[in-house]
């Protein structure tokens, strides 16, 4: 049953605040651990790179709106899509994910935060900071502008000599111990920190989501680590990793970047899928058709997709029998995805919809979904893929794909957990005025992109000559393209007025069944009184579904749970059933991920401008910071251990 | 506490705003560079276009590498200097062979950048071929870039004759009438 | 939003006649390709109407009549449905990858042996085109055109002498990357006489847009004659004035077979009159782009190898001269 | 013939300290009643007096063989220096002195000063000096040091090539010019560095450039009138290979119309090089000239598809008409810069019981050729030293067996490749001892790292393009070279003096059974010719590279001559340690050092100051 609970003033919630709340002023801003405080930061910081990343993209298409336009030069043309890659890829998608997995983990498994608070912060300042870096050399005229994928000898001293790819392969490897930290972080929070009774079989698809692709990531994104770090070795250090005179082999980049380019855009959009399959029912007023199916295929996309990296080099004249077997990979992988979508039909199908701007958003990344997933089923023909690839067929479908399942899934999922973010509601009318710009204007800006590159437009050229015909075609894209920029301010508009004067929200405003919905919105910095004890998939909607005679408790009083107010704890759980097994102490708010990211950032401007004093003086920072870090703090008496029998 | 956070706002919008100006601004510098002749002013007064070299009066002004910042000079520099045959008589390495080494602090002809330049413009009377006429200037001027990262040349303003061949065993070049 | 898809596809049939689309390629290469490139845009098609019908009729169907409650479910039948459609996809999935397998089978090698062989080289910003032959004394170099018999199998060889290019025809054949030390093998074969459009497909850094190249196709008669006048040497008279001037200025970088100019750096210029583009397929070979090309090379192609020269108006034109008299 | 390692392996080395040389281990016992090796003998046409040396190399034959034998084995011991003459130039000193009656003639490298020196009076006394005076720009042109391999006298002249291009001739007894004719242009790239050789009435000259892409050719003068008479080039149509239907080479692959054209890329030829710096040989009775051609240009064998015919070869022709009677490449196609310029030393011999008229080339590839001069057939063609370019040697079609391993692609390094591009022997003349019947020359022991660059034709600059660094063969503390005794009859080495230098001097036997020759870090030699037991040693003023004599002088004294002066390709050495300064220098030694000294006259007396002042200071 659910007690309504009462406002927040009773002794036990007052004694918790006290507890958990973080320092005011800048020092508590700098050392908040809190996750729900991290979330945001992540969700704000993403999305200003999403702006960024589209006024880059925005400027681009004014140079390709006709044909031999001279607003931009190479260079400069060179260096915007690069950085509108690496910034939409790295500096948007997945922080984005991450700021709404930080943000609903703990609310959604009945914990009181991840498992690492202080590492979480620390992940959100190194990509705070690996931001900042990559775009350092930016004003000084000489940003990246090797491409996203920097592919050797493009990128070697002999052609590029400037720091332009300096700053590209020491960010990514500043960049890159960000997300492990992070994906290290959300694998052990999995693990260990739930309520009780939140077995595997009852986490919401977002966490599986988040889950599969923080696996993936800390097998994936060493990869493209190693492969910056040779590259800038070769760079600066004369090393002949990639560099042919030397007998480097320039495939081997190709070979490492796509071992991590693959899953990694899987981990991009899996969260993503995630969001949808959670966010979507509650419209529907139903539970999720075939839960376990989509729980399933989501595990399942990301260990295919781990055989399918050779899809991105079919041109590159390796044996046809290898290019074969990746090619039927490439097929195989679509299964799960299609499993995924017919999984969302069937519950819109038999769902009694709500259309509020949420469900729009989620209804149309089906249709986009289904439209990406098909061109990159026709570019996983190895033979068709010899006439697709590198043209703007390409670049149709990876933003049918990644704007079709990443953004689109992300802006509805703002619009749901808004009110539970901010405790207001955004309002209803400009979103759907958001959605229908954002839909149309994507549509009219990438669709017509199918077909430039059917009719042969290479990517990544600054500009095309008039008589290759896709002149009217490109100047489609960039209107579209437009409308679809109007569609985010739009929704900009509508996040700042919803936080000014959007109307109070209330618990539950969607009357939806995850945990996260039975906290006050915003939720308390504690999150729970007392650890609830979950019994189903749907703790809120279990009377109404009658699946099972047990009922979840969440309550306020210390018969309904586990208060731990003896310092900052939480519940620990055995990893399959969720059994509590041990209470586990957290660390306080604390000043030093931002040190140690600030001391990293240091040691690679060191590396970045080859000053070794300035080497020493970050390593040596680290090295402090760090020892500080790791030497256990003795508890206060009180805050003795209380062992759960 | 808004304030403050319109203050941070207006601050990130500030940082924003000068570093997309200076992107385009540097940008467009780049480009300009490259359509640029890039002259040394005391030469381009003196030496007409289509002059053949060797013609050129004696260039008085003593100024630096206009190149001299540019990161892609000297690699492209290193390239011609293989790809123009430099590397043949001069050695792959610029160590020297039937021409002399370039790496050390020995120049007949002066080892200041526009000193370099003329070597390369107007070409020297023991076999060096004057290159003034097959390539225009910003070429020869990232010869110099390349010449200049190898380490032995001089600062443009080190005044005084060419530095003469300190040793004069040194080389086969001492020996002939001087 | 079918309206939307049925839209593109008559798009698509009207931009097929663009130099550079493969859709109507019609040779033995391109031609299966394209036919398996229409069989799965019919598929994806197909598989969007589908999807995009479901989800309207899910929608229609679940815009709610009474109060929107939670009630209990039972989900038997959906997830039957679910069964019947991952079967159905899975189905079209297999039979797309065997049509697949069983094209990439018949187009990766060529059925008969090459009666041609030609390198190609790309560089930064063009490409060198090298025919090959036993006999030495037929072997020519010439640059941004290929010339090709009809119905015959030509084996292309393709490597690169700085950055990663990429070979693409895309009414001939699949585009296949030039790999420093690495040698790439592919072939073409051209069923109809005409001239196609090529285009490098990797990116390269400044002028990847830039760097085109075309293709003709001659009859087996023309094509042996265009071969014997590429072998003959420039027919300039040793006194010509022009002559004087291109060794002048240009001889470090430009080749002309016959004459003492032998840089290599650029393209060979050898026959250059018979060419059909310059600048890599950039501007049509007409002495005014010419003369234009050589003063403001960095206006028209920023970033390209070759310096802007500043000759003198009659050193322009003895040059243009002497090049468009190369035929 | 056995390739593989050389026979120096199989010597007992005894690693002596630096500077002595190791004792050279003799395959057979040391009497001196022994037979002929090979059984060769040569006809020593053109060789002027006994005690004289009128060309560079003694006679026709190019044997530089002495029948003086003053000195022998026994008093070799006693040899010392009797006067040096410095000629005050930087450059290698290739070339050897020519003695004509009482007048040593000598010309310096660049500025190609002639001098004569009047052997009569206390030496060295300058008779006259004569200033060529070539323009300066050809110094950059010269691909290997401005040098100069030699001349000849005949006719009361002195012959020889400037480095810019231009043959002269000087009267040997006043030193005034009598004619000179300018052959080719310094702007093409073109030099001249090879020692004009006198027969016939005629004067047969070449080019070098092989590096700067030119069009190698030789040509000959009119003795008298320097008119030039035929050239012959090396590539190119029949016409001007000078190819008519009397050309017979002996192997198929070398029969054909226009060869010089269709081995080649079109137009390529052009640029083929194909220059001839070597020595020219001369059979009197066949009346034919033989001399061989240089490496193909570029020396980027991916540019120039083709066996690249006539580089890298030898020609017979007619020194009348200038017709190439036949012809036989050495390195088809060659990848490595192995030129084939070296000198043929004519000799007839007994081949497999058959008494042959051969010629025996060691070519820069490491094989060592004994050619029958009359039809171009390949006879014997062993290894004398170390190399790895090459897996055998195909006797059918005369035609070595390349290791494709070895064969360099642009922009790929290849570690090792032995020989380099100077060769195990580059054009250091050997000579013949009719005793003993062997060959006694100067080679290397080294390889190379080599990269390949591809390269553009640009006039009168270097058009090669290999990157390359050289090293011994055993290491890096390996011995570079050394001293061999050939049995050409057998292509069969005999034995060989390991040296830690390479040995690129000339080498001259003597009928007292001695071998003269210097090493490049200034040691100078005399050897006896059957063991190879070193019998005397003298440390010089610099390597030498130049080629030594031996005359009598007006005293009845039989002195021993060389020139020392580093440069060249030795300078390859130039970072070892232990190698010498440049600076020209001639040395001439005789028994005890005794020559003619100055009557008393000439050495001046004291003057006390007293006597000074008595006499008023009003000079």
């Amino acid at each position: 049953m659910v007690a309504q609970l009462d406002t927040v003033d009773s002794p036990e919630r007052r004694k918790l605040l006290g507890i958990w709340e973080t320092a005011p002023g800048l020092y508590g801003w700098l050392a908040s651990v809190d996750h729900k405080t991290i979330g945001i930061r992540y969700l704000c910081t993403a999305f200003f790179f999403l702006v960024i990343g589209g006024i880059e993209a925005l400027v681009m298409r004014a140079q390709l709106a006709q044909p031999d336009l001279k607003l931009l030069s190479p260079d400069a043309y060179n260096q915007l899509f690069s950085m509108h890659g690496t910034t939409m890829m790295f500096l948007y998608a997945l922080p984005m994910l991450s700021g709404f997995s930080n943000y609903l983990w703990p609310l959604m498994l009945g914990s009181r935060d991840m498992a690492f608070p202080r590492l979480n912060a620390l992940s959100y300042w190194v990509f705070l900071l690996a931001g900042v870096f990559l775009y350092v050399s930016f004003p000084m005229g000489q940003a990246p502008n090797g491409g996203w994928f920097a592919y050797v000898p493009n990128t070697n001293l002999q052609y590029d000599p400037g720091i332009n790819m300096d700053v590209f392969s020491l960010g990514l490897i500043f960049l890159g111990i960000s997300t492990v930290v992070g994906s290290a972080n959300f694998i052990v929070t999995l693990l260990r920190c739930r309520a009780p009774g939140m077995s595997v079989n009852r986490l919401p698809i977002i966490v599986w989501g988040t889950f599969t692709a923080s696996a993936a990531n800390l097998l994936a994104v060493p990869a493209v680590s190693l492969a910056c770090a040779m590259l800038w070795l070769d760079r600066r250090y004369g090393t002949h990793f990639f560099d042919v005179p030397g007998g480097g082999q320039p495939l081997l980049w190709q070979h490492l970047f796509w071992i991590f380019g693959h899953p990694w855009v899987y981990a991009l959009v899996l969260p993503a899928m995630g969001i949808v399959s959670d966010a979507l029912p509650v419209f529907c007023r139903r539970p999720l058709v075939g839960y376990t199916l989509v729980a399933i295929s989501t595990v399942a996309t990301m260990i295919l997709g781990f055989g399918v990296w050779v899809h991105h080099m079919f041109a590159t004249g390796l044996p046809v029998m290898s290019l074969s077997f990746f090619s039927a990979a490439s097929f195989v992988i679509a299964v799960p995805s299609a499993v995924a979508v017919f999984c969302w039909i069937a519950t819109i199908w038999t769902g009694k919809l709500q259309f509020k701007t949420p469900f729009l958003f989620f209804a149309g990344f089906v249709m986009l979904f289904v439209i990406g997933g098909v061109s990159g089923f026709m570019t996983a023909s190895v033979a068709l893929d010899w006439q697709l690839t590198d043209s703007y067929f390409v670049v149709a479908h990876l933003h049918y794909v990644l704007l079709g399942i990443n953004v689109f899934p992300v802006i509805g999922g703002i619009y749901f957990w808004f009110p539970k973010m901010t405790g207001r509601m955004l309002d209803e009318r400009l979103g759907r005025w958001t959605f229908w710009t954002m839909f149309v204007g994507f549509n009219v800006a990438f669709f017509p992109m199918h077909i430039t590159g059917l009719m042969g437009m290479p990517r990544r050229v600054y500009t095309y000559p008039a008589e290759m015909g896709v002149g009217w075609l490109n100047l489609i894209s960039s209107l579209g393209a437009l409308i679809f920029a109007v569609g985010v301010l739009l929704f900009l508009v509508n996040i700042v007025k919803g936080l000014r004067s959007g109307e109070p929200a209330g618990n539950n405003p969607w009357d939806a069944p995850t945990l996260e919905w039975s906290t006050t919105s915003p939720p308390p910095v504690y999150n729970f009184a007392t650890i609830p004890q979950v019994a189903s998939r749907h703790p809120l909607w279990e009377s109404r579904l009658k699946e099972s005679e047990e009922r979840s408790v969440i309550g306020d009083k210390a018969s309904d749970g586990m208060v731990l107010d003896k310092g900052k704890e939480t519940i620990g759980v055995t990893p399959l059933d969720a059994e509590p097994n041990v209470v586990l102490k957290m660390p306080g708010d604390s000043i030093l991920p931002f040190l140690l990211a600030l001391g990293m950032a240091v040691l690679f401007f060191g590396l970045l401008s080859q000053a070794v004093w300035l080497m020493v003086t970050g390593v040596l920072c680290e090295i402090a910071i760090l020892i500080v870090w790791l030497t256990p703090k003795p508890h206060p008496a009180d805050e003795e251990v209380e062992v759960y029998e | 506490m808004s304030i403050i956070r319109v203050a941070v706002g207006a601050v990130i919008l500030v940082i924003l705003a000068v570093g997309v100006t200076a992107w385009w601004v540097t940008t467009r510098a780049q480009t300009d560079a490259r359509v640029a002749v890039a002259w040394p002013e005391g030469v381009a007064a003196a030496v007409p276009q289509g002059l053949s070299a060797g013609e050129a009066p004696p260039i008085t002004v003593s100024i630096d590498n206009p190149l001299a910042n540019d990161p892609n000079a000297a690699e492209e520099g290193k390239k011609l200097f293989s790809q123009m045959n430099c590397a043949g008589c001069h050695g792959y390495d610029a160590k020297g062979g039937m021409g002399p080494d370039l790496t050390d602090i020995e120049w007949r002809y002066g080892g200041r950048p526009i000193d370099i330049f003329k070597s390369i413009y107007e070409g020297r009377a023991q076999g060096m071929p004057a290159w003034g006429n097959a390539l225009p200037t910003a070429p020869i001027w990232q010869l110099v870039a390349y010449i200049q990262s190898l380490g032995g040349t001089f600062a443009p303003s080190a005044e005084g004759q060419p530095q003469q061949a300190v040793n004069q065993g040194l080389g086969a070049q001492a020996g002939q009438k001087q | 939003m079918k309206r939307l898809i049925a839209i593109g596809l008559t798009i698509s049939l009207a931009g097929c006649s663009a130099p550079l689309s493969y859709l109507d390629a019609t040779s033995p290469v391109g031609g299966s390709i394209a036919s398996l490139g229409w069989g799965l845009t019919a598929i994806s098609v197909g598989v969007c109407l589908i999807v995009g019908v479901l989800l309207l009729v899910a929608i229609w169907r679940g815009s709610p009549r009474g109060a929107a409650t939670v009630v209990p479910v039972n989900d038997r039948a959906p997830i039957r449905w679910i069964g019947v459609g991952v079967a159905i996809s899975t189905v079209f999935l297999l039979g797309s990858a065997i049509w697949t397998l069983v094209t990439v089978h018949s187009i990766a090698g060529s059925p008969r042996p090459a009666a041609l062989s030609i390198d190609v080289i790309g560089q930064e910003w063009w490409w060198a085109v090298k025919y090959r032959s036993d006999d030495p004394s037929r072997e020519f170099t010439t640059a941004n055109q290929l010339v090709i018999p009809v119905d015959v199998p030509v084996q292309i060889n393709l490597t690169s002498r700085d950055v990663i290019h990429s070979f693409w025809v895309p009414k001939l054949g699949g585009k296949m990357d030039m790999i420093p030390s690495r040698t790439n093998v592919t072939w073409l074969e051209a069923d109809k006489i005409g001239d196609y459009r090529g285009q490098c497909s990797e990116f390269c850094g400044l002028q990847h847009a830039n760097m085109a190249f075309n293709v003709r196709v001659m009859s087996q008669a023309d094509f042996d004659a265009w071969r014997n006048q590429q072998l003959q040497p420039a027919a300039s008279v040793a006194g010509d004035p022009r002559l004087r001037t291109f060794m002048v200025r240009c001889a470090a970088c430009h080749t002309v077979r016959g004459t003492p100019a032998g840089g290599i750096l650029g393209p060979d210029l050898s026959h250059f009159g018979s060419r059909e583009t310059l600048a890599a397929g950039l501007l049509p070979n007409t002495p005014e782009n010419l003369a234009r090309w050589i003063n403001n090379t960095q206006t028209i192609k920023p970033g390209a190898k070759m310096p802007e020269l500043h000759m003198l108006a009659s050193e322009t034109a003895d040059v243009t001269g002497y090049l468009e008299d190369l035929k | 013939m056995n390739s593989g390692t050389s026979g120096f392996l199989l010597a007992a080395i005894l690693l002596a300290p630096l500077s002595a040389p190791a004792l050279a281990q003799s395959a057979q016992a040391t009497s001196t009643t022994q037979s002929s090796y090979s059984g060769a003998t040569a006809d020593f046409a053109g060789a002027g007096q006994a005690g004289e040396w009128t060309s560079q190399a003694r006679d026709y034959a190019n044997t530089r063989y002495s029948p003086l034998d003053q000195i022998t084995p026994t008093n070799v011991g006693r040899l010392k220096l009797a006067w040096t003459f410095s000629d005050g130039t930087q450059y290698g000193h290739e070339g050897a002195p020519l003695v004509v009656g009482d007048t040593m003639y000598l010309v310096t490298p660049f500025p190609n000063t002639a001098y004569a020196l009047d052997l009569s009076k206390p030496s060295p006394s300058i008779k006259w000096k004569f200033e060529a005076d070539p323009s300066p720009q050809s110094i950059g042109k010269a691909c290997c040091d401005a040098v100069i391999r030699g001349w000849a006298y005949a006719d009361g002249k002195l012959i020889y090539n400037m480095l810019d291009d231009h043959t002269v001739a000087v009267d040997a007894n006043t030193g005034k010019q009598v004619w000179r004719t300018e052959m080719d242009k310094v702007s093409h790239g073109v030099t001249m560095t090879q020692s004009a050789f006198v027969a016939d009435g005629k004067v047969f000259v070449g080019n070098s450039g092989g590096e700067m892409g030119v069009n190698g050719w030789l040509a000959a003068l009119d003795l008298g009138t320097g008119k030039e008479l035929w050239r012959a080039h090396a590539v190119g149509p029949d016409s001007d290979v000078r190819i008519d239907a009397t050309f017979k080479p002996f192997y198929d692959w070398m029969k054909g119309k226009d060869l010089g054209v269709k081995t080649w890329p079109p137009n390529a030829w052009n640029t083929g090089a194909g220059a001839s710096w070597g020595f020219v040989s001369y059979d009197e009775k066949t009346k034919t000239i033989f001399y061989g051609t240089s490496n193909p240009g570029p020396r980027v064998p991916v540019q120039r598809p083709g066996d690249n015919l006539w580089t890298s070869s030898m020609f017979a022709r007619d020194p009348d008409t200038g017709m190439a009677k036949w012809g036989y490449q050495f390195t088809p196609h060659d990848q490595w810069d192995y030129d084939g310029v070296n000198e043929a030393v004519l000799l007839d011999m007994p081949i497999e019981g058959k008494m042959r008229q051969t010629l025996v080339h060691f070519d820069r590839n490491t094989y060592a050729y004994t050619i029958d001069r009359n039809t171009g057939e390949v006879l014997v063609a062993g290894n004398f030293a170390y190399q790895n370019w090459s897996t055998g040697f195909d006797m059918k079609t005369g035609r070595p067996i390349v290791d494709p391993a070895r064969e360099p692609k642009p922009g790929v390094k290849i570690d090792k490749v032995c020989p380099p591009d100077i060769g195990q022997k580059d054009w250091e003349p050997p000579a013949f001892s009719p005793a003993t019947g062997l060959l006694y020359v100067g080679v290397f022991n080294i390889c190379m790292s080599l990269t390949d660059h591809e390269v553009s034709y640009i006039a009168g600059t270097p058009y090669d393009g290999m990157e390359m660094q050289r090293f011994s063969v055993d290491g890096s503390d390996g011995n570079w070279g050394g001293l061999l005794a050939w049995d050409p009859a057998h292509g069969k080495k005999i034995w060989e003096i390991p040296e830690k230098f390479m040995v690129m001097s000339g080498v001259i036997t003597t009928a007292s059974n001695l071998v003269f020759y210097g090493t490049t870090d200034g040691w100078f030699r005399a050897v006896d010719a059957w063991t190879g037991k070193v019998l005397w040693s003298q440390k010089l003023g610099s390597g030498i590279i130049g080629q030594p004599i031996t005359y009598m002088g007006p005293d009845q004294r039989q002195y021993v001559a060389v020139a020392a002066g580093v440069g060249g390709a030795a300078m390859v050495q130039q970072a070892r340690d232990g190698f010498l300064p440049r600076g020209n220098t001639l040395y001439v030694f005789s028994i005890n050092g005794d020559t003619i000294t100055a009557p008393n006259e000439d050495t001046p007396s004291a003057v006390s100051p007293s006597e000074a002042s008595s006499s008023p200071s009003q000079q």
